[in-house]
Formats: structure tokens, sequence, C-alpha cells
């Protein structure tokens, strides 16, 4: 009975959210900017990355800035074949948690290695960050992680 | 069986059109450590998190006490998140007060916030969907007919709106944190700003503010801080649907069934003489005469004119929202704690230049939605 | 986000701009399809609970305060009461009608529950509470399932209600 | 007890009811989707909405893309006159919690819990995005399976599984689904056959990830002389914690789950004997990580139901592990069981539930 049938309809939920930063995220985002990797010493001495204004385990304050990188090692990672269109590289990657050199915990990114034969776990990686005039000073400033030595 | 249970540390941020100085961690953790501050405890002193907010639009995170848990020193500890439309900080609170009640934990934090400004209210508060009506009013229009419906019912004269929209923000010059100091307000340029919502003008309307609220709740025997504790005297939430035939959307059964609750665990029979402040979700002036009825302050029809005779003034006998209210700071998700966390601060004696004189027992009350959603508390200086 | 001034000149990053945009299928149910498929012919479709007799327009599948299903459709009149109001004097986003106007509780003849109209055709300090008015559609070849086929409401020219007619239901 | 030294009032599962799960409910709005199952919560015991005092639901709003999904689901119980009723953004078993301290408090002894989520609506993966920190992840759109693939890869890499157990655990769920007729995926296939299932994200193939599920359950709690009589075998909450972990993936072992094994300490998982489990483990690796954190010895029969690997409705899978598993004791088939319910990106957070009959 076509009277009891449910119509349907295509429905958008969009919006530019515009989000204040703070001092610590707004330290590390400048960095990408400028082509530098930043951590914070948390309470206990260890630096985390990315840097938040309280420690990850403890909630404690964070203390100074440091700079880290800006190789790496896999900690995991993960292999997309067929990415996801919001996501930040167009043809298969991996994503990886990548530990910075001088860096506690490790930070989430993708790593552009090309076939999923060129990356293991406790691969060294380095950034690549976009060229300095398309850098804005987001996440996405960095355009991928690749193998160390192929950057 | 219930145990007792007490507000040891409050803590709040400056509320602001923007807080374009911190992330949402950093907005929620000044509320937070302030609260902690305030009972002189630290994290690890905490057994539980109880975190409370509006739709989760307003910063486009999903289920945000994921990603806040760290900020608020809950890893390896329980922790709950409560939507209850505007209510939400009321209840969020009330939740924290029965975990506390039931005797599951000894001391627990709960935090209420929004960062409204990451989006816009009013397109969070209404996004637009299929099959919808073409928006038509906006958020005050929501309101407005039913302030029109009580103007009818009661025979308030006009002025009446004005009164506490002047009231509540001269009440806010002595709150460090609200939002909105305006100390040239009076009658005049309350008439004179602009009708957004006939009935309603723009300065009897709430402003849209991002701000935190936090306080630390205990049990009895695990008491701290610099200040008494506020305890607990009665705990309340109603809720009835949203539209029905027959409704009563300007004193809502809902209201008056939770107010005659957490009274009666209290020991109220006589609210505006034995209450001695009361701090109420009052987002559009009329609100004001509107709950004192709801909230059985007086007759029905007679609200309005405890507001004109200044029974509700800071130096009235039954002070009504000192702090200014949600006509001065409107966080959203963070409204209706506000209400409670006040109304604490006044038992505990720590409101500074909004302080009630010798406060011993007071009301906080929140609601939320088109006023479907009830949430309100006893708080007194004197052990239940 | 980015701005035109070199990196010197920059200063620290304060704002990260996070366009969300997320895609959906939605559909409002099958008694609510009842009530849009009537607005694209021109009709106003309620339901009625089988419990409590109240009829719903429209109805979102259930009687709010019995909770059952709400079965059995019903027709409602073209005209009805004005049971409260206001006139929306702000600009805001998503707004198409030109300020002053006038936003009104309508309750259908045969309904019991009023929802949210426009109201045309009379000057915005003449309306009044219990006001009679009538559903102005849109052409016939542009009606649609959605509230935007109902163009406005209009005074009907009937005499107002009494207010006891409709008190409860401000 | 719990650790503040207090006894816990016993509270049972009176009942528990559970949408069909399916790929996707075309035709009913929350409201529609969610009427027949508070119907059936309330009338396979008898009982109408006036018998209980408190109403608690769970759900969240961007399954459906709109503010306050919840407001109007309201109206599928019909809340009139006026009642005591909240609801957490979360999962409906955290919504149970809830319900649960009220009840301990002794001033009131029945409550119902519900909760509904169209995981069908919008493109999931990319929901679930808006979970993560909102300035270095969600920008990034990384997406849950991503993110579950990296803790599988961990895993491996540990040496405390493998690809080939990740296609038991699947092939396990989805033949015990076959005598659920709730269950959405169902079927009988080997091990070998599902190691030659694509990768979705690797190391995750396409039988390691859950069903993307429409569905909807209720609970109704009774304590006291309610609980009696409404059940013959009334079912019995003897433990319930759940525990949260941090955020940030790269300040946690992924292989291990703190917070499950804290919770089943606080619960009293080991204070006796375990003889069903149901597991709230989305993804099939998932599963080896819980069972190892609440300390369960290879005789526990794990998710008799299927699990989250046969209907993994969103914000309900959870309220439905634990009344699965009331429903192994009530028929006979265990004495005592554990229910665990998760949130978040890779087990962030979760809830155990420990259940016991008379």
């Amino acid at each position: 009975m076509a009277e009891h049938e449910a119509l349907h309809a295509s429905h958008v939920l969009e919006y530019p959210y515009s989000r204040s930063v703070g001092p610590v995220i707004g330290a590390f985002l400048t960095g990408l900017r400028e082509g530098r990797l930043t951590g914070v010493r948390g309470a206990g001495g260890s630096v985390i990355v990315p840097p938040t204004e309280y420690d990850p385990t403890t909630g404690e304050d964070t203390g100074e800035l440091v700079e880290v990188g800006p190789g790496g090692v896999v900690e995991t990672w993960a292999w997309v074949e067929q990415p996801l269109p919001k996501q930040p590289l167009d043809h298969p990657f991996a994503w990886a948690l990548i530990r910075l050199d001088g860096a506690d915990t490790a930070l989430l990114h993708v790593v552009d290695a090309g076939d999923p034969g060129s990356i293991a776990t406790g691969d060294r990686v380095t950034v690549r960050f976009r060229p300095e005039a398309d850098r804005v000073g987001s996440m996405a400033d960095i355009e991928a992680f690749v193998p160390e030595g192929s950057a | 069986m219930a145990e007792r249970c007490a507000v040891i540390g409050v803590g709040q941020t400056h509320h602001k059109a923007k807080r374009d100085d911190v992330s949402i961690a950093g907005m929620v953790r000044e509320a937070a450590k302030a609260a902690l501050a305030d009972a002189e405890l630290t994290w690890s002193d905490i057994d539980a998190v109880v975190v409370g907010k509006a739709p989760d639009m307003f910063e486009g995170n999903m289920m945000p006490e994921l990603y806040l848990a760290p900020a608020l020193g809950a890893v390896g500890k329980p922790m709950l998140r409560v939507h209850t439309a505007g209510s939400v900080g009321g209840s969020t609170a009330l939740v924290a007060a029965h975990l506390v009640k039931s005797g599951i934990h000894k001391r627990v934090l709960t935090v209420a916030y929004e960062k409204q400004s990451d989006s816009d209210a009013m397109w969070a508060l209404s996004v637009p969907q299929p099959f919808a009506a073409p928006l038509l009013a906006g958020a005050g229009g929501y309101f407005a007919p039913h302030i029109r419906a009580y103007m009818r019912r009661s025979g308030a004269p006009d002025h009446i709106g004005r009164m506490v929209a002047v009231k509540d923000r001269l009440n806010a010059i002595h709150n460090p944190y609200a939002h909105l100091h305006l100390p040239d307000i009076d009658m005049k340029t309350v008439e004179e700003s602009m009708m957004l919502w006939d009935p309603l003008r723009y300065l009897e309307a709430c402003p849209s503010s991002d701000g935190a609220a936090a306080m630390v709740l205990a049990a009895e025997d695990s008491l701290s801080g610099g200040y008494p504790p506020a305890w607990i005297h009665g705990a309340a939430m109603r809720s009835e649907p949203t539209m029905f035939a027959g409704r009563d959307q300007v004193n809502p059964q809902a209201g008056r069934d939770c107010s005659a609750d957490v009274y009666a665990q209290a020991g109220i029979t006589d609210p505006r003489a034995q209450l001695d402040v009361a701090e109420v979700y009052v987002p559009f002036s009329w609100y004001e005469p509107m709950w004192l009825e709801n909230l059985g302050f007086c007759d029905l029809g007679d609200g309005w004119k405890l507001t004109e005779a200044g029974a509700t003034a800071f130096d009235g006998d039954i002070p009504w929202n000192p702090s200014g209210g949600v006509l001065s700071s409107n966080p959203i998700g963070a409204s209706g704690m506000l209400r409670f966390l006040e109304a604490a601060m006044q038992v505990r004696g720590q409101a500074g230049e909004h302080q009630v004189d010798g406060a011993g027992l007071a009301l906080g009350q929140a609601y939320g939605g088109g006023s479907q959603f009830f949430a309100m508390w006893v708080v007194g200086a004197d052990k239940p | 986000m980015a701005d035109d001034s070199t990196i010197e000149g920059r200063g620290p990053v304060t704002t990260l701009a996070t366009p969300i945009r997320l895609d959906f299928d939605f559909t409002p149910g099958i008694a609510q399809s009842v009530f849009l498929r009537g607005l694209a012919r021109g009709r106003f479709m309620g339901q009625r609970c089988p419990k409590c007799g109240k009829v719903y327009v429209p109805s979102r599948g259930s009687c709010p305060t019995d909770g059952v299903p709400t079965t059995e459709d019903v027709e409602l009149a073209n005209v009805g009461t004005v049971t409260t109001y206001c006139v929306v004097n702000v600009p805001f986003a998503g707004q198409s009608i030109e300020i002053p106007y006038i936003c009104a509780q309508v309750l259908l003849d045969g309904a019991n529950l009023s929802f949210m109209g426009l109201i045309q055709e009379i000057p915005t300090d003449e309306i009044r509470m219990g006001m009679r008015v009538e559903a102005v559609w849109v052409d016939e070849a542009d009606l649609t399932p959605s509230l935007a086929s109902v163009k406005y409401f209009r005074p009907s020219g009937e005499p107002d209600a009494d207010y006891e007619s409709y008190k409860e239901y401000l | 007890m719990s650790p503040a030294g207090r006894t816990v009032r016993p509270v049972s599962i009176a009942s528990f009811a559970q949408m069909q799960n399916v790929r996707r409910d075309d035709e009913h709005n929350e409201v529609e989707m969610l009427m027949p199952v508070v119907a059936e919560v309330f009338g396979t015991i008898g009982i109408t909405k006036d018998d209980v005092d408190f109403i608690c639901s769970g759900s969240t709003d961007y399954l459906i893309g709109g503010p306050f999904s919840f407001v109007m689901a309201l109206d599928a119980v019909g809340v009139w006159p006026p009642r005591a009723e909240s609801h957490v953004e979360m999962d409906g078993a955290w919504a149970l919690y809830e319900a649960w301290t009220l009840l301990q408090e002794g001033e009131v002894d029945a409550a119902l819990v519900y909760s509904f989520g169209r995981s069908s609506l919008g493109d999931l993966r990319e929901i679930l995005t808006l979970q993560l920190d909102p300035y270095y992840l969600a920008p990034l759109w990384p997406d849950t399976v991503s993110l579950a693939a990296l803790q599988a890869r961990a895993l491996i890499d540990s040496g405390k599984s493998s690809e080939a157990e990740f296609a038991a655990i699947a092939a396990r769920s989805r033949k015990d689904a076959l005598a659920n007729p709730k269950a959405q995926v169902a079927g009988d296939r080997s091990v070998d056959e599902l190691l030659r299932d694509e990768y979705v994200v690797s190391p995750l193939r396409r039988h390691a990830l859950p069903p993307i599920t429409d569905g909807a359950a209720a609970v109704v709690l009774a304590a006291g002389d309610k609980a009696r009589q409404w059940s013959d075998k009334p079912v019995w909450i003897t433990g319930f914690d759940h525990r949260m972990e941090t955020h940030s993936l790269g300040a946690r072992d992924l292989t291990s789950s703190p917070s499950t094994a804290k919770a089943a300490e606080v619960a009293g998982v080991h204070d006796g004997p375990v003889d069903v489990a149901e597991i709230h483990a989305p993804y099939a690796h998932q599963e080896v990580i819980v069972r190892e954190a609440l300390g369960l010895d290879d005789s526990v029969r794990i998710n008799p139901s299927g699990g989250p690997l046969a209907a993994n409705p969103m914000m309900s899978a959870g309220l439905i592990r634990i009344g699965e598993a009331a429903e192994r004791i009530r028929s006979g088939q265990a004495g005592r069981a554990v229910a665990h319910a998760t949130s978040g990106p890779c087990l962030q957070q979760n809830l155990v539930c420990v259940l016991e009959g008379a």
C-alpha cells in the first residue's frame, strides 16, 4: 500500500567548523607550518607527540615544548588499498603509528610506501612536508611519512 | 540506604562569546582544575567523571567524552556522558550525585560545557532536515508564542519582562565569570533594544556563550576543601512528551512534578519562605514569572507580581539568579550546571560580591528542549 | 584559513578550519510519510490514537502520551484557529520571508495538536489569539510532500474562536 | 563488594527485547522502530510503562545527522504522566549502568532502559571518525576500520594472535548465529575459505569486520519485590563496572585492555566460575584482547548469540550483550555469565557486567 510506505530523501550535514586551538596545539601547528615537529614534556619527563595541554595518561599539566623527529619508527601500520574520499592520499597507503625520534608516544599519520611489501613494523620513516607555500598550520601540512632513504 | 552527598568544589570558566584562546579540552580543564583546587584535591583523588553537554553538532565532535577522557584525568576510571537537551547541565550533576548517593563512589568530578563558537548555535540547534517545514522562527520564535500565552493568561503587564532583563544583568556585574556585563542597562535601553520575536526584545534574550562548569561531589566521609560543603537535600528529574494534545507549555506538568518531588525530599512546603535563593534557568526574561508559578513560589497567575514587587531582586525576600543567570551567560550545555553550581556557591558562602547574606538553602533548576525536560536540586549549608 | 602574508609575517597558528560534511539517507517514517503525501495532494492528513482518540497532525507514528501506534488516518479541515503567535523581526540564516512576519500556532479543525505556520495577508499588528485562518497552498503543479506546499495561512473571515475552545492547545 | 566496601543491591534483568537486526530498516523512523521493542519488553512480563519508576536511554545524534534524536524517540514510550527520565549519548549498556546506580540507592525499584541506532543512514566509517580528537586526528579522516586494523597488526606482531585466529572467531560467531533468529549475518564457512576473503584494510579481511546494522533493544531492570513478581527465575546483576582508557592511540598498548581488566576486577568476574561470556568485540581480533583482559579460559562459551560479528547495531550492541547473557541464564544454559560492552576507537572504553541465576 503506497500510502503506507516511507518517503526518502538525501540529507547533508555540513558545517565549516573553525576551532581555536590554544597555546599547545597552536605551537605544534605553527611548527608544522614552519616545517618542524614539536612535542611537549609530560610531568614524568616523557615527551608527548602530538603535544597536548595534558599528559595523556595522568591528566597532569604538560610543560616545555621540545623539537622531535623528523625521523621515527613505525610501531604498527595498516594497509589501505582503497582510500576513502576524505583521506590524505588518493592512492594506496598505510596508516601508521609513528614514534618520532625523541618522543615517547606515537603519532598517527599516513606512510606513502608504494606497496604493502615496502613497510613493516619497526621500519624507519621520515616526514615529507608539503611545499612551504601550501602549509597552513594543520595536520595536512605533513603530506605523508616516507620510508627513510626514499625521501 | 542512600548516602549523603555534598558539593565540595566548584569551578567555572570566564564565559565569553568566543573563547578563542583555548582548545575544547583547554576550556573544559579550566573549569575542572578550578573545581579540584576548590576541593583541595588532585586528579588522582577522583573516582569517576560525568560529562554533560548539548548536541555534539555544536563542536562537530561525536561522543566527546572519548576525546576528553585524558584531559579530565579519567584514564582508568568510569566515565559517563549525559545529554538531556538544555537541562543537561543539571541532569549531569544529578547523575554524578547518584554515583555518590548509591555508595558506588566517594568523589566524583562532573563537568558540563559548550564551545558553541566552533560552529553556530542557531545552526546546530536546528540543522535543516528533509521534508521539514521551512525554518520559520529561529530559537526565540519557539518560546515567544508561549510567552504571549502566559501574558494572556496572567494579565501580566508588558514591563515585567524588561524588569527581569535589567535585574539579571545588574546582578551579573557582580559575577566576574559572567559573559555579559552591562552596567548601563535600564528599562529604557531594554525597551529601545530591537524587537526580535514580538513580544521578545533583544535585551530580553540570552547570549550565545562558550564556557564550562565543574563540580566535585563527595560522600560524607570524604569531604575536603576550604569552604563548607553544600549538602544535597533533594534531587529530581522529570520529562514529559515534546508535543501532545492539551500540553501546557506555559506551566508544564513535568516542572510541577519535579519541584514537588525535590521539595518533598528537602522538607520544603513553602519554597518562597523556606528557600533563601534560587538559580533558575531563565533564557528569556518572561520565564522568570512563568517559572515562579511553575515552581510553586506563588499562586498561579501571580508570578509577575513577585517580580514587579522586587521579591526576586538581589535585595528581595527570595533572590532569583544573583549570578546574572542564563540571561547573562549561556554556554548551553553548561547553563544548567551553572544554576546548580551557583546554588551550591551561595550556601557555601563563596559567591563573593553576589553572595546572598546568610543563604542556607538554595534551589538550582534547569530545563530543556521545548520545556519538557526538568532537573532540579536543593542544596543546603546544614547536613540533611 | 591560509592568509596572504609571508611565512615570516604570520603570527602563531590560533585557529584551525575543519570543514565537516556527512551524507545521509533520511526517512521520516511511515506515519509522517502519510502526512507528507497528503501535503502533495493539498490535504492535511493526521492520525488518531486508538487509545485516547486524540488526532495528531503530523503524527510521528505513536501517541506521545500512550506510546502506542497511531494507525487510523484522518483527513483534517483546511481551516483552523490561531492559538498563539509571535511576530518575527529578526533575520537569521535560512530565513526566506521578509521581516516582520507572523509565526503562529495553528490548530486545524479536527486536530488535537497545533503546529507552527506562517500567517500572511494581514498587517502584523492585527493578528490576535483566536483568529480563524485558512491554508493557502502553492499552485497544484508545485505541490510536493513537504510543508513548503502550504504557502501560508490567511484570515478566513469567520468570527474569532472563543478562548475556551482552544485554551488547552496553547 | 565494590572498592568502596559497599554491598551491591541485587537488581535483576527482568525482561529483554531486541529488534530484528537488519542491514537497513528502510521504513521506520526511530519512534516506529522502538515501539514494538518497548511493547515486547513490557509485554513478556505483563507490565506497562506505569510499572517503571525511571527511564534511561542511549543513542547518538550523529547516526541520523540531526540534533536531539533521543527527544522524539521518547514518544515510543509515552511518558505521561511525567516520569523521571535521562539519556546518555552512549551505548545502551551505559544507560543500563545509570539506571542500575539509581536502583542501588534503594529509592526506586524498576527501570526501563532502551537504545536505538540506524547505522545504515550514512557512511558509518566516516561518521565514527568524528569520535576522534578534532585537532590532530579527525581532520585526517582515519576511519574506524583502519584504526582497528592498526590494532590487529599490533596484536599479530606481538605474537598473541594471527589472521587464522581472526578467521576462526568469525567462523564460530556466524555459525552460532544460525541459532539466533535475531542475527543479521549467519552462515557456516570454513576458516580456510574465510582466509581467502579480500582485505578491507590489511590485516583485516572482510569476515573480521562487523556488519552494519540497524537495531534497537530494551531491558527492564527490577529490584526487591518487583524482581520476584516479574520472574520465577530472576537473573541478577552481581557486579558492574566500566573504565576508560586514554584517547591517544600512540600512548596505549593496543594489544591489551587494562580498562577491561580493571572493570572485571571491580565487577568480581573472578569471584566464581564463568559459563558464558557475551563480548562486544566488533572486530574479530578484539575478542582475543577482551578475553585475555577478562581472564577467561578456554572452557568459557564465548558469544553463543553470534556476538557483534553477527549483528552490530550501533548504540545497542553493548546492551544486547547484557540481554543475551541474561537469556542464557534464564534458559538454564548458564549459571553465571559475563557481559562486556565497548565504546570508542580500538576498545577505548569498556564495561563489564556479571550476571547470576538465583
